[in-house]
């Protein structure tokens, strides 16, 4: 080999100083004895190399670049052979930070994948190739002591969420979950979550439906409409409660809040509101009295209130 | 957590119970129905016979009737029958890659519920040392005896569970 | 085990004969002495079963449909019981045809994905699971000599095409292809192409520009037009012939055509049309004078020629 670069580190925290040197030995053919070695950080020559020629004859020079502010550079040993700079070797210098600890992780258990999705916030750009594993174990009572561990969670292509698969969930059990982050600088975890998977499980909304005019018996009074409504179909066998919304369409006006309602009704009749005006209508549900997160807000369902 | 009315159980305890219920029974119909669609099994009364032949056994619930209601024996009772359940759902293995899914949700869901009950009767310190087993297993030796079996097994399940829901109600009432 | 059904064959060709045993043991309890065995194809009754006593004492019964006309059938052997009919074991029939000869086998080398790309007429339904395989070997002069055959190309879940990659292929060696059929009822194979992928490249379309009227040095005749082209970039190292075609647009006319022309021209002026008329300027090329295949045609440039 003509030419050898060693570095101190090839990963370095971004700024701080960085340490290289290169051997050139003597089989690197029609060098003269002084054969001056030169630095360069990506295109530009960079001062400062002190060199030396060592006991069996070859020559070393050390450099100390005091700031390394890219995350990324080439840094290339050279030689002067005729009017050309020749490069012997090359090292790839990175620099960056170590990873933040991951914050706001929060979990939801999704009834159409089956599987208990959490996301998290990842923290500063790192600039540096960083891996996220979301990290969990099942445990007895408030995830004091760990039983049986889960297999790690790896999120996809750079995502910061990951979704765990039913089969590796018991749905009625504490489980303790944290977010493990690594890269070269260094490893750091969120703060744990304990929590038993179905005591975190997002309902889809309810669907809301008007009634049929032609099918009402007992006329609508002023100022008051009739709808249904039916849960989502996959959370059938949770007991729930629900709210209703409603709001005229008239420019800026807020929600009115109805509530808490059953999970279905076939004929839900609201009065109250203005006559013969336009309103918007919506719903969500959570699982009750079991623990449980509120579902979105359905759709709005527009519907116009009895004439006086 | 407040206790179950005459019962030493948690109200929360009974409130999960009866959801798991719901849901197993829930995943249970998710089964026939594709044993009906896919493999034209409808029908658990024609195949009583092979059903004898193979031996599915049943388990008793008789310790969770209103008439003989008793907490310990309901909850034993309850645990064994899962387990039976599980071994039994896990012998169907193999059942047909259309209904592979929703068997090994209908396993996962029982296993959940009866590591639950489990936890739950050591919690009472009414839990046995040792964690008893199912037993032997009926063998399905072809892909029609699994899904015969598989139409067999889930309408035991649905009764089995109908009756652990009425035991839990009467568990859960204030 | 209480029956067992066994078939002469679980697959024959559709209107085909089978016939099917079953065979009820005595363990098979609470049976009588003359336990009737009946059979159900689908949920109907077949009559015509020939029931008798094994030497062992197990009953069997033997059916012959004559005719099997569904592609997939459910046959069930029962037992009256009581007054259910009990089904003790059940076969799943499929009936079919054999595969056909796949025709119109062609294939063409794609430069965007470095792909030789077949296609192929599969021919009629089978009803039955069919597997196409493309096959192939490179060779020396006109595919008389098999040298090394190549990896099978399974196309995509039932389509009638594969894509060879790059890493299979010599581009300018000869290589036999055919596609191979494959069903439980037989097997067979279309006729055998011989080519060399880059003679059968093909092109995508140069792109053809309009001149900037502004720096026209020398005025358009009356009934001229002028334009440029350039080849598709991925195909420039390829020697290439190309051909024009025109039409004005005005009701039912045809294409005139030009040609032969350059693949690459800045400024190609086109005489002897309608003053004034707007016209569809469409191109192709193709490999030349070594062989390939012609690209569609460019999608249509419209310009108006020179008033008189």
């Amino acid at each position: 080999e003509c030419g050898r670069i060693k570095v101190s580190a090839p990963i370095v925290r971004l700024g701080d100083p960085i340490t290289a040197s290169c051997i050139i030995n003597q089989s690197c053919s029609h060098l003269g004895p002084e054969a001056q070695i030169l630095w360069k950080l990506g295109a530009e020559l960079q001062p400062g190399g002190r060199q030396q020629r060592l006991a069996d004859g070859t020559q070393e020079s050390t450099i100390t670049l005091p700031h390394l502010n890219h995350s990324q550079a080439l840094l290339s040993c050279c030689l002067r052979w005729g009017n050309s700079l020749q490069i012997l070797d090359q090292a790839e210098l990175q620099a960056g930070y170590p990873p933040a600890t991951p914050h706001n992780l929060s979990c939801a258990m999704n009834l159409t994948t089956s599987s208990l999705i959490c996301q998290w916030e990842p923290g500063p750009d790192t600039h540096l190739p960083t891996n996220f594993t979301l990290k969990s174990f099942k445990s007895r009572r408030g995830c004091q002591t760990q039983e049986d561990p889960i297999t790690n969670c790896v999120p996809e292509n750079g995502q910061s969420r990951c979704s765990i698969p039913r089969k590796h969930l018991q749905l009625y059990q504490n489980m303790s979950i944290w977010v493990q982050v690594e890269n070269a600088l260094g490893t750091s975890v969120s703060p744990q979550l304990c929590l038993v998977p179905m005591d975190v499980v997002k309902l889809e909304p309810p669907t809301l439906w008007a009634l049929d005019p032609k099918t009402e018996v007992v006329p609508l009074q002023p100022g008051c409409l009739r709808l249904r409504w039916e849960p989502w179909k996959p959370g059938l066998y949770i007991e729930q409660k629900c709210e209703l919304r409603h709001q005229p369409q008239l420019g800026e006006t807020s929600w009115a809040l109805v509530g808490p309602l059953p999970s279905r009704t076939l004929q839900h009749e609201l009065c109250g509101l203005l006559p013969s005006t336009a309103y918007a209508l919506q719903m969500r549900c959570t699982r009750w009295p079991l623990p449980g997160l509120w579902s979105n807000w359905s759709p709005s369902l527009e519907l116009t209130t009895a004439q006086r | 957590t407040p206790l179950g009315s005459a019962s030493s159980l948690p109200q929360s305890f009974l409130l999960k119970c009866l959801e798991q219920v719901r849901k197993i029974q829930a995943d249970g119909a998710a089964l026939q129905e594709r044993l009906c669609a896919t493999h034209k099994l409808c029908h658990p009364q024609e195949l009583m016979l092979l059903g004898h032949s193979l031996g599915i056994p049943q388990p008793l619930l008789s310790s969770c009737s209103s008439q003989a209601l008793q907490l310990t024996g309901c909850l034993s009772q309850l645990h064994s029958g899962l387990l039976l359940y599980q071994g039994l759902l896990q012998a169907l293995a193999g059942i047909s890659p259309e209904l592979a899914p929703t068997l090994d949700m209908l396993q996962l869901d029982v296993t959940d519920f009866a590591t639950n009950i489990w936890q739950q009767m050591e919690d009472l310190g009414v839990a046995p040392a040792v964690q008893p087993t199912h037993g032997p297993m009926p063998t399905f030796a072809s892909a029609f005896q699994r899904r015969a079996g598989g139409v067999l097994v889930a309408s035991n399940l649905q009764r089995f569970l109908e009756l652990a829901y009425r035991g839990l109600r009467y568990l859960a009432e204030p």
